[in-house]
């Protein structure tokens, strides 16, 4: 099950808050990747599969870049995405699998 | 277990809530002076504030009862091994020793060490059960005070989830 | 003769397909029997009316610290304060024992139901607040205080009751029933757990001193007071939390899909009594 | 709705007696989730129990008690049917009463 490993790593890289963001970010770049994030996090709580971490970091983000830490923010949003593409992947896996979990 | 109408109590309530003393209508005098003795009986009976901020066992048994306590097998301290949650403990003392006049239950390891205090009358049996909160793991000791004297015993209670929350 | 190797090829494609592709056939009985057997099989010496019991069925220093607080348990004050709401009377005059049948006396086991009208499920707290809400009051919190007190003395007065859920032979009560399935063994979560990881897979387990509930019968002594809580709690609540301990975001309380969870983990408890309201630590 | 639970039962010469209150008991050492802020002690300082006017059991109690709290003990003298008062006060003069039968 490749699809599954992969969901494994995610959650694995997400726990550890692993992100590539190395650059110096403008607010620019804290919106647009605040915006994705946001985007990514809604489409999560729609599919009833959203993490509660992910709302956490949103709110970090825009926490840091009020102070205009939009390095710091960047990588918080970054995070949040990946957080909320994990849990999405996560829901889309289960709906596949999760009758192997079944009792019978 | 039915409750039964008690006003003389209802005004007694309403005096230790502060209400005023002229409020409690259509009792005599020599009523609201007993009422108001009642009150301040219940006070000055009393509970021992000073053993309650005690944060060690020697500073309890002085602020309670100006001794110190020795070792007895004659005391069942029933206490879980495990406590299943800190913020309910169940705990009970039993003892064998005669005239018994008090209990107490001390958890040192709590803020304050002294949990709760009981005195016991003539007529009424060396045993008590409760509920107590731990905020971790500690030894609970049970003092019983029997014919003057102090004597404990001690057992320890493990607490993986904190009592202090109750 | 080749008739019948195609048919026996049938027979284990046709069981084998569904694990895979997961458009399985709906079939409660069967699932109930397989979760009855796995759960007496996983805790041979445990009497099955005590599942019900949970963590104190399968821990016998939780057990003693349980009897002795049910001695004189705290929801007393909450079956106390449910009867009262249940008899007083509304602006209109009725009461909440009006909308259920018998006054709401020793009818819990029949919750959830399936609601041909309307074609959802209806649990109990859902209920109360639709009666509620029929006769122009003020709608309760579903996760505790009021909730859990009503809850608290339907259940008590159904003590000893088998709960005894419906599936009625009707599509979308079968949908229901599977939809509450799927979320039951669903992974979620940022801790990628489903309610199966624990309180199937993981029951009976000790995590730091709580034990794991077995998911057999764990709805039939609901609501509870829980020693964590400092107080009382419903279904709704107990959902609410199992998701957010796993790090997943909650549903509202009474969403569609935790009423059909509860409609799925109901069933399973069929046959089992009701011991509401229940104490845990 | 009275804040005391009360159980007696007599056999023998001998009398049970169980009872739960209803209250916070609250430690001193909890924040309010809302304020972040401590949530002052509040707890029962003394329960008394009074059987044919005399004194049957006392309590003193600190905030270490469990929120609810319970309590068990066992005297001699008195039987079936008669009456117990219970009354508690607590630190804040908040007091509360009952007299009930033994069963």
């Amino acid at each position: 099950m490749r699809t599954r490993a992969l969901i494994r790593l995610a959650v694995v890289l997400s726990v550890a808050g692993m992100t590539t963001a190395t650059f110096a970010a403008s607010q620019a770049d804290y919106k647009a990747a605040y915006g994705k994030a946001e985007a990514a996090a809604k489409q999560a709580v729609k599919m009833k599969t959203g993490w509660t971490t992910t709302d956490k970091e949103l709110k970090a983000a825009k926490k840091a870049a009020a102070t205009g830490k939009y390095d710091e923010a960047v990588k918080l949003a970054d995070h949040a995405k990946a957080l909320a593409e994990a849990s999405i992947a996560q829901a889309k896996e289960q709906a596949k699998i999760w009758p192997e979990a079944v009792i019978r | 277990m039915k409750q039964s109408p008690d006003a003389p109590d209802r005004a007694r309530r309403m005096i230790l809530k502060g209400a005023a003393v002229c409020g409690v209508a259509g009792l005599g005098l020599a009523d609201m002076t007993l009422l108001v003795q009642q009150a301040l009986a219940a006070d000055a009976k009393g509970w021992p504030a000073e053993a309650f901020k005690q944060k060690n066992e020697a500073g309890v048994l002085k602020a309670l009862y100006g001794k110190t306590a020795t070792a007895s097998d004659k005391i069942d301290l029933d206490a879980p091994e495990i406590a299943e949650n800190g913020a309910v403990v169940p705990i009970a003392v039993k003892s064998s020793l005669p005239k018994v006049t008090a209990i107490a239950i001390l958890v040192p390891n709590n803020p304050y060490t002294l949990t709760a205090a009981y005195k016991i009358p003539e007529g009424t049996e060396a045993m008590v059960a409760n509920r107590l909160k731990m905020a971790k793991t500690s030894k609970v000791i049970a003092v019983v005070e029997s014919d003057g004297k102090l004597y404990a015993t001690s057992k320890q209670v493990k607490v993986t989830v904190g009592g202090c929350g109750g | 003769m080749l008739r019948k190797v195609f048919i026996a090829l049938a027979i284990i494609v046709g069981t084998a397909q569904p694990l895979l592709a997961g458009n399985m056939k709906v079939d409660p009985k069967a699932d109930f029997k397989a979760f009855r057997e796995y759960f007496t099989k996983k805790f041979p010496n445990l009497q099955l009316n005590d599942f019900v019991n949970g963590p104190y069925s399968m821990d016998v220093g939780l057990r003693k610290q349980w009897i002795s607080i049910e001695q004189f348990p705290p929801y007393e004050f909450a079956v106390d304060k449910g009867k009262e709401m249940m008899s007083k009377p509304f602006k209109n005059g009725k009461t909440l024992a009006d909308c259920f049948s018998n006054k709401g006396v020793g009818i819990r086991q029949n919750y959830p139901y399936f609601d041909k009208k309307t074609g959802e499920v209806v649990t109990l707290e859902l209920a109360v607040n639709q009666c509620l809400k029929k006769n122009g009051e003020k709608t309760l919190n579903y996760k505790k205080d009021d909730m859990a007190a009503v809850t608290a003395y339907m259940a008590f007065t159904s003590r000893g009751k088998n709960m005894d859920i419906k599936i009625p032979d009707d599509p979308r009560a079968l949908a229901a029933y599977n939809k509450g399935e799927e979320y039951f063994y669903t992974r979620r979560g940022q801790f990628n757990f489903s309610c199966a990881s624990c309180h199937v897979q993981l029951a009976g387990k000790h995590l730091r001193t709580e034990v794991l509930a077995p998911a057999l019968g764990i709805l039939n002594a609901m609501p509870i007071y829980r020693s964590n809580w400092g107080g009382m709690g419903t279904i709704s609540r107990r959902f609410t939390s199992c998701n957010t301990q796993v790090r997943a975001d909650a549903l509202k309380p009474q969403d569609e899909l935790y009423r059909d969870v509860e409609y799925y983990l109901s069933y399973m408890g069929n046959g089992l009594p009701i011991v509401g309201p229940g104490s845990r630590p | 709705m009275s804040t005391i639970r009360f159980r007696a039962v007599s056999s023998g010469d001998t009398t049970v007696v169980q009872s739960l209150i209803q209250h916070p008991m609250d430690s001193g050492f909890v924040k309010d989730k809302k304020t972040g802020k401590l949530i002052p002690p509040h707890h029962i300082e003394v329960l008394e129990f009074v059987h044919s006017g005399k004194t049957v059991f006392t309590a003193l109690w600190g905030p270490a008690v469990s929120k609810n709290p319970y309590v068990k003990f066992a005297f001699k003298g008195a039987k079936k049917g008669d009456e117990i008062k219970v009354s508690w006060v607590d630190n804040e003069g908040q007091s509360d009463s009952l007299t009930a039968k033994i069963g």
